[in-house]
């Protein structure tokens, strides 16, 4: 009995570990949304698309090199070089505020004013093209990502923890680096979206583009901005999913995971994200747990309830929007006529 | 009040523009007028006259609405501004207090009025100093300052605009129906308040106003727009004399003011153009 | 002093009913914000009752309460007499009280034509199925409501621009669709909120015309709530008014000219 | 002057309430409906069939249902493909289950059984709005997936969990099953799609669609003046699981064959009948039609002009496929946001007043 | 000329997997056009169509090259060659699902043109258990499965449950829903419930997550076993050195230490008409296409043989398939000796031998080498779940056993 406990409570712990990992990813949503109104669904692939360049510049890949060989009949894949995680990472912000800039220049500009689901649609267009983007770039065969983060069992707190309770919890060295680079990222966001100048033009901007342009907020100007921090939120979301299953297009699927987070937080609200990942992450871990583990489940089905992740998250953002239609923390919806 | 203009510097000008909105709506079918230095114009006429049309195709908003000049120049201190970003234009001294108040719904009172100052580099010292005036104007908003635009009535919310529009220090502004929907005092308010920034701080103000009776007892000259054309302009003085313009901008007839129940029966319709 | 049943002929010979509506000690908060304190007022049958006061006063939020939109904490509202029971909007829309919006809430997507047929919706009862196959029921009640819907439209004329979709249509005419939109229902009780903001004096005369022609024509009541006194002294039989929440004064326009609490906080100086 | 409309008067109401009131448009419809009943069952081989045709008509259907939902009654819904499923495994089920009856009636009964799967995840609707209610129909995307991939009863037991149509016949010719002819599907396929567009139109432009239009546009304004918003967003979901489900059934049934779940009806499929809706035109019927037909030939022809006709390698192409497809629905968005239904508008207009403008 | 379509995916969430396969399958065929003008004088092209693994393209793909005159099908993978089969056995057209797709189709009574040599997954199941058993006691033991919660994944689950009842084992079912990204539920189960073993039917990033999660637990690797999709070097090049150990069954060699790869250097890569990037010649995955290629040019050869045509159709191809030997002369002359068993294909059996090795990563070499002989399986038991299954099959269609 004390046994299941403790089963409960690693994985209480764990989940709410895979939570801060959800709610990295959807950061990068909560600040486009914030700044635009845009519901980017090429966040997921962005951090893909980051990821790939982090490694691409460390190994020193040639970009394109696929094509370049094809139609020169070349056959250069590296410079030879190997550039140091720092400054590899240094390099791929440059990108992302590059990439940003062609985003608000070539796209949004061009849709001010459009109605959300065409914006939203756009985004997915984006994602596809980054995405194609990306294989040609980089290519699509798996890649590893070695910033030297840490990873694996924790051995300080599985043995702690072994000598107070007499079982041994498993937490990941991964998860924690995560964790505290989420919590930094958190507060950083919200000093700045709360209390700068630039913050609160882009509050004004996601409220009504036309007045914000009105009182001389340069659209451009803040949709960049906004664009390159989701890039580095997106740089940093990629780093870890990155480092625990290689980097490869299925990470581009973690916006899937981060969906029903931003429900739960709040489309709007940074801190949102966090609290509905950990909410989300907890949840989908222990009633995966309970349900797979109780015999009372099979019992009452007439089969085990397994691999409930997909939809888990989901349905119980769902019920919790029906109290709270605006997410936890979500900007209050404002009906008047 | 001043009815000839105080300086015959033209600031503003624009130049028989045409507009049309989705490739095939036209709107403006070439509308000239210029605002002197230190004026304070009156842009008036009928609904859909094409008001708001052409104060967006000066302040660059019409772009965000699928509009476009296709015609004609609009240049500012005799510099063209076609293409100019609104940012820009604000940065340079123009400002637009939109038609329908435009308030940002999830700040809140003081926030709004804030990112008026956006463009300003003077410090915050001086913002807050600004904030102080604004509240001075108007102390029905400084009571909700802190409670979200969204929330608050129609008439607060063209508060807070006119507010917003005056923190950022304007050389001039652009006025889209400020009066609209404020109580008759405000109305005055308001208009007194455009009065003082004029002759206080020298701003130029561009006004369109249905509410003529008011508009053109502030204005020092007026032009008069029907269907995307100017069909008149003088000095406010003058077109306050009228007959024309007494009898539909102003509603009165030789008799004076007449009552609003008196007109069930009969109506004169009489148009410049049509 | 009248009894809430009587009814009475006015100057111009128009019969001004018993109470229909009476809005009894309403008190509506938002939070901290009192938005109405403690507000009774009675509506009677086919008379114009205005409502004034400056912004923020809670003049809208009182049309919101009688359309069932905004819930009050205190205070009941009396419709014919009976306590009204706590409805959904369009239960109170389907009770025959029907209303324009102070900014504009006009369907954007659609024709005018179908903006102004939407106003048709409680009188039509075909089911989901009969009108998936159009034929006999459906399509005989579409044809007869449209013709009453283009009897407005000539109406208010606005028939040029039948067809074309809301969204283009400048600030003046949006409001006279809205007007349509709230008539073609033949509510018993009209609700305007500011129906004459943004217009100049000319429009202002077309929009005048409409109302008492609508008052005269159809018998119907009116709630209206504008500021230009000028509009409000000469059309309206009886005025109340309010100042953030609380009632200053309530009678018919003259008694409200020369109301000094009235002047104080609302006209400034006493109005012509 | 291509486009008349001059000359042609109504004088009645019915003739100004038609789907087409202006004549030319009128001819237009009746001759695309005979050269589809009437040419094409003589012209189709097995690869136009199954290539664009049947795709074409299935997931125009399947746009109707959504456009419904999304551009008459403004619900956005991520959760077509589960509701797809719906249809399939409905359709499997009864196709089963009554192997007597007509597969007609299989279909029909399908598109009902969706209609109620689908009201029920509509009704957090009532509470949850804009792209809250989007993602949360993600949770029905999900859900139902993971569920008719569980229980075994929806695939009968079967050890793959996947389900298999078999055959059946309409007037003894198969339309199900392996041994079909490419007519006999088209047709089939081509009367439900029919039949959807005609009640899909007739509701949309009577007090139904009004309504709906009605929330869509301003649902406060909508219930102030007496829309009931709790009927009218359950019927709108209601309508448009009706053709979903009719859509995933023939999906399943004539298109496919066999089915598994997870990757036939997954969230790519969503995202897919949505970008239909949207390239076609929102809250227009005609741009149901024309977002399906886009969408369904783009593939086809990167594919001719990339791997055919350039004979580039088939990685690259496929790599350039996506940068081309993402490129192009940006482009499209941002040439015109309201789809092909509007650019068809904007010429309409300009034809009418060429060759003089204003 | 002969058309062999290829049904690959180079995008997607499987595309690290789909590419190599692909490569292998059309490197093979441009060597033999190059080398040897064709198979048997004529020229042999390969159709690709990019199927992003997912069902409902693959049969589009079907659809649009089966009027090409498409010879024989390799779907990669089990949800289309579900589709597939159906379809492929009224056009007349053969579907050769190595190591994959449906495992009753081994009975080619009823699966006329279905073809799975030379090893399914229930061989897989029980060559798992075999090895397990080759270690040890496995009585009273627990096995864990963690498995792709798709057709694929499950394939597995009958077989092991009747081994289970067999020998005595555990076992413990872990669906994955697909992609697999986030598997921490179903490892700390693992770590709570400590199997003694674990087999992974796995595929795309499920593999690599789990890889890096048992590493994550330290659940031993020498205990960790994957279904031959599960094998290849992309699964445990991300985690590292902790995937050291790591087991993979395998039913073909490993490594480019074979004569035919001079060739395909020389023929294709020298001459710059490598498929991809070529930069995947001699991984696991390239190897296996490679296999398929060469295997499907046997069949093409023997078809050739039989019906003493050239240019062969797709019934003649059928034919050769069913007739298809392979011995380890035969092997050996094409420059693959010992890569893989010899087999003889007939009208019952379409399956082959079922036999199955285990290869085992070596992190620090960075390469698998395999660690057993091609061993059988235990067809005594396999056979009649053969049999039973595909009977069904051909009641619920119809379908009249033939030979
Ligand atoms: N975004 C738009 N798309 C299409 N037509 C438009 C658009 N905005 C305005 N119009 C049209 O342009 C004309 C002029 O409108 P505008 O708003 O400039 O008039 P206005 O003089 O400001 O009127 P009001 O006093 O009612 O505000 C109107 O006929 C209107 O229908
Ligand atoms: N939904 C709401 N939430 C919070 N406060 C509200 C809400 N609706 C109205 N208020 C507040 O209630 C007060 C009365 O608002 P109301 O809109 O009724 O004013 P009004 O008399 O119509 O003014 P105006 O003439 O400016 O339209 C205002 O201070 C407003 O901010
Ligand atoms: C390469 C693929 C055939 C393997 C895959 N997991 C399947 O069986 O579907
Ligand atoms: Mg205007
Ligand atoms: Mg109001």
């Amino acid at each position: 009995m004390l046994e299941q406990l403790y089963f409960a409570m690693e994985v209480f712990l764990n989940g709410l570990m895979a939570g801060v990992l959800y709610a990295l990813v959807a950061l990068g949503f909560v600040l486009i949304f914030k700044a635009s109104g845009i519901f980017n669904y090429a966040q997921g692939v962005m951090a893909l698309f980051s990821a790939l360049t982090l490694v691409g510049i460390m190994d020193g890949q040639v970009p394109f090199s696929h094509i370049i060989n094809a139609t020169f009949g070349t056959d250069i894949h590296h410079f030879g070089w190997h550039v140091p995680a720092l400054f590899a990472i240094f390099g791929t912000v440059i990108v992302m505020v590059l990439f940003a800039w062609i985003v608000q220049r070539y796209i949004f500009r061009h849709l001010v004013g459009q109605e959300p689901i065409i914006l939203f649609m756009a985004t997915i267009g984006l994602a596809y093209f980054l995405e194609g983007v990306g294989d040609l770039m980089w290519g699509s065969e798996i890649k590893k990502l070695d910033v030297g983060l840490p990873q694996g069992i924790n051995d300080t707190i599985d043995q702690v923890t072994y000598e107070m309770f007499g079982y041994g919890f498993f937490i990941d060295n991964l998860d924690i680096v995560a964790t505290v680079v989420a919590v930094l990222l958190v507060i950083g966001l919200v000093i700045f979206a709360q209390y700068s100048k630039e913050g609160r033009a882009m509050r004004a901007v996601a409220d009504d583009h036309q007045a914000a342009l009105s009182v001389g907020v340069s659209l451009n100007f803040i949709w960049i901005m906004v664009w390159s921090v989701a890039g580095f939120v997106a740089l940093v979301a990629g780093i870890m999913w990155g480092t625990k299953s290689g980097v490869q297009f299925s990470l581009s699927l973690i916006a899937l995971k981060a969906l029903p987070v931003l429900m739960l937080g709040g489309f709007t609200s940074i801190p949102g994200a966090i609290v509905g990942g950990l909410i989300i992450g907890v949840g989908e871990k222990l009633f995966e747990f309970f349900m797979s583990s109780s015999a009372l489940a099979g019992e009452l089905f007439g089969f085990t309830i397994s691999a409930t992740e997909n939809w888990f998250a989901y349905v119980l953002a769902l019920i919790f929007l029906v109290f709270r239609p605006q997410g936890l923390f979500g900007e209050k919806i404002i009906e008047r006529v | 009040m001043l009815d000839s203009a105080p300086s015959t510097e033209k600031l503003l000008e624009v130049n028989n523009i045409e507009v049309i909105y989705n490739h095939v709506i036209l709107v403006l079918k070439g509308v000239s007028l210029h605002v002197p230095k230190g004026g304070i114009v009156a842009l008036l006429g009928g609904n859909g006259a094409g008001k708001t049309t052409t104060l967006k195709a000066i302040s660059g908003l019409l772009k965000s609405e699928r509009g476009d000049i296709t015609k004609g120049s609009v240049s500012y201190r005799g510099a063209d501004l076609a293409g100019r970003d609104p940012a820009d234009l604000v940065r340079s001294g123009v400002i637009q207090v939109m038609e329908g108040r435009h308030c940002f719904e999830h700040l809140t009172v003081e926030e709004n009025l804030l990112t008026g100052a956006y463009t300003r580099k003077d410090g915050k010292g001086a913002i807050a100093a600004d904030l102080e005036m604004v509240y001075d104007y108007f102390p029905r908003i400084k009571e909700r300052r802190k409670s979200l635009a969204g929330y608050t009535s129609g008439g607060e919310q063209q508060m807070v605009a006119m507010g917003r529009a005056l923190m950022s220090r304007p050389e001039t502004v652009l006025l889209d129906e400020p009066s609209m929907g404020l109580a008759p005092q405000l109305v005055e308010q308001i208009f007194e308040i455009v009065k003082k920034i004029n002759e206080e701080q020298g701003v130029t103000i561009l006004l369109a106003e249905q509410n003529t009776n008011v508009a053109l007892r502030y204005a020092h000259y007026g032009y008069i727009l029907e269907s995307g054309r100017v069909v008149m302009d003088g000095p406010a003085a003058e077109l306050r004399e009228n007959p024309d313009v007494k009898e539909f901008y102003l509603g009165m007839s030789d008799e004076g003011r007449k009552s609003f129940r008196d007109v069930r029966s009969y109506r004169r319709r009489k148009r410049w153009l049509s | 002093m009248l009894d809430n049943s009587e009814s009475y002929v006015t100057e111009d010979g128009r019969t001004i009913g018993g109470v229909v509506m009476e809005m009894k000690n309403i008190t509506l908060r938002f939070g901290g914000v009192v938005a109405i304190k403690d507000i009774s007022f009675d509506i009677r049958e086919g008379e114009i009752r205005a409502i004034i006061g400056p912004n923020g006063a809670g003049k809208s939020s009182m049309l919101n309460v009688i359309s069932g939109f905004y819930v009050p904490q205190e205070g009941e509202v009396l419709f014919h007499g009976k306590p009204r029971p706590q409805l959904r909007p369009y239960e109170v829309a389907q009770q025959g009280i029907a209303r324009t919006f102070q900014n504009i809430a006009l369907f954007e997507g659609m024709t005018v034509l179908d903006n102004v047929m939407t106003g048709r919706l409680n009188k039509m009862s075909s089911g989901l199925l009969a009108q998936a196959i159009w034929r006999g029921k459906a399509e005989k009640e579409e044809i007869e409501n449209r013709e009453k819907a283009e009897k407005i439209i000539d109406f208010l004329e606005i028939q040029h621009i039948r067809k074309t979709p809301v969204s283009r249509l400048p600030y003046g005419l949006k409001k006279r669709v809205e007007l349509a939109r709230a008539l073609v229902s033949e509510p018993s009780i009209l609700l305007l909120d500011e129906p004459m903001a943004g217009m100049n004096v000319e429009e202002k005369e077309d929009m005048s015309r409409f109302i008492l022609d609508v008052n005269d024509e159809f018998g119907t009541t009116i709630a209206l709530i504008e500021h230009d006194m000028g509009v409000v002294m000469d059309l309206s039989d009886r005025v109340v008014v309010m100042d953030y929440g609380k009632k200053i004064g309530d009678g018919t326009p003259s008694d409200i000219r020369n109301n000094q609490a009235v002047i104080d906080a609302y006209l400034g100086v006493a109005h012509d | 002057m291509f486009y008349r409309e001059a000359g042609d008067f109504k004088t009645s109401y019915t003739d100004d309430n038609q789907t087409f009131p202006i004549k030319f448009d009128r001819y237009r419809y009746y001759v695309v409906l005979a050269i589809a009943f009437g040419v094409i069952p003589f012209l189709i081989n097995d690869y136009w069939a199954n290539a664009f045709l049947l795709p074409f008509l299935i997931y125009s259907i399947a746009a109707i249902g959504l456009n419904i939902l999304t551009g008459y009654c403004g619900q956005v819904s991520l959760g077509t493909g589960g509701f797809m499923a719906v249809g399939a495994y409905a359709c499997y089920k009864l196709m089963t289950s009554f192997p007597d009856v007509n597969i007609f009636f299989h279909v029909i009964a399908a598109g009902g059984v969706t209609a109620i799967v689908c009201t029920a995840f509509g009704l957090p609707s009532l509470r949850i709005k804009g792209f809250y209610l989007a993602v949360a129909t993600l949770a029905a995307q999900f859900f139902l997936v993971w569920l008719f991939n569980k229980v075994s009863w929806f695939y009968n037991y079967s050890a793959s969990g996947q389900i298999n149509a078999p055959e059946r016949f309409v007037f003894g010719v198969p339309v199900t099953g392996a041994n079909t002819d490419a007519w006999a599907t088209y047709l089939f396929c081509l009367v439900f799609l029919t039949i959807s567009a005609i009640i899909a139109r007739n509701l949309t432009r009577g007090m139904q669609g009004r309504k709906w239009m009605a929330i869509r546009d301003m649902d406060i304004a909508a219930e102030i003046i007496g829309v009931n918003p709790m009927r009218a967003k359950l019927s709108a979901f209601a309508v448009s699981g009706f053709f979903i489900g009719i859509s995933g059934a023939l999906f399943f049934a004539v298109y496919l064959g066999a089915v598994e779940v997870g990757e036939v009806f997954g969230i790519q499929k969503s995202f897919l009948v949505l970008f239909m809706i949207i390239i076609g035109g929102l809250g227009s019927i005609f741009g149901s039609f024309a977002g399906a037909a886009f969408l369904v030939l783009l593939p086809v022809v990167l594919k001719l002009i990339g791997v055919d006709f350039l004979g580039w390698p088939t990685d690259i192409v496929a790599h350039f496929n996506l940068v081309i497809v993402g490129a192009l629905i940006i482009v499209f968005l941002i040439a015109e946001p309201h789809g092909i239904a509007q650019l068809w508008r904007v010429a309409k207009e300009k034809l009418r007043l060429w060759p003089f403008p204003h | 000329d002969l058309v062999f379509p290829s049904l690959s995916y180079r995008t997607g969430p499987y595309a690290a997997g789909g590419i190599p396969f692909a490569d292998g399958y059309a490197d093979y065929f441009t060597m033999l056009n190059a080398r040897d003008g064709g198979i048997g004088g004529v020229e042999a092209r390969v159709l690709e169509c990019e199927t992003g693994y997912n069902t409902e393209k693959g049969v589009e793909c079907y659809e649009s090259t089966k009027g090409e005159g498409a010879l024989v099908y390799q779907p990669l993978s089990t949800g289309i060659t579900y589709q597939l089969i159906p379809k492929a056995t009224a056009d007349g057209i053969a579907i050769h699902s190595m190591g994959y797709g449906r495992t009753s189709a081994a009975n080619g009574k009823v699966f006329s043109n279905v073809f799975n040599y030379p090893a399914n997954y229930w061989n897989g199941a029980s060559g798992a258990i075999n090895y397990l058993m080759s270690q040890g006691d496995i009585s009273g033991k627990k096995v864990a499965l963690v498995y792709h919660n798709s057709a694929y994944g499950k394939e597995p689950i009958r077989t092991l449950e009747e081994l289970s009842a067999k020998h005595g084992y555990d076992l413990t079912l872990i669906p994955v829903d697909h992609p697999g990204q986030e598997q921490k539920s179903q490892w700390l189960q693992i770590r709570r419930e400590k199997p003694d073993y674990v087999i992974m039917y796995g595929w795309g990033v499920m593999n690599q997550v789990a890889v890096q999660e048992a590493a994550n637990i330290r659940f031993n690797m020498e205990n960790f076993i994957g279904i031959w999709w599960s094998g290849s070097e992309n699964d445990v090049l991300p985690a590292g050195e902790k995937a050291n150990g790591y087991k993979a069954l395998t039913f073909h060699g490993v490594g480019d230490d074979f004569p035919v790869f001079d060739d395909i250097k020389e023929h294709v890569v020298d001459a710059g008409n490598a498929a991809g990037a070529g930069d995947q010649i001699g991984t696991v995955l390239y190897n296996r296409g490679l296999y398929a290629a060469m295997l499907a040019a046997e069949a093409v050869k023997t078809a050739q043989e039989i019906h003493g045509v050239a240019d062969i159709n797709a019934a003649q191809m059928r034919d050769g398939m069913e007739a298809l030997e392979i011995t380890e002369d035969k092997m050996a002359a094409l420059g693959l000796p010992g890569f893989g068993p010899s087999f003889k294909v007939s009208c019952e059996n379409h399956g082959g031998p079922g036999l199955v090795g285990m290869t085992q990563w070596d992190a620090a070499a960075k390469e698998w080498t395999l660690i057993s002989d091609f061993s059988p399986s235990d067809m005594d038991l396999i056979q009649p779940l053969i049999d039973e299954d595909s009977m069904a099959y051909a009641a619920e269609n119809k379908i009249e056993p033939s030979c």
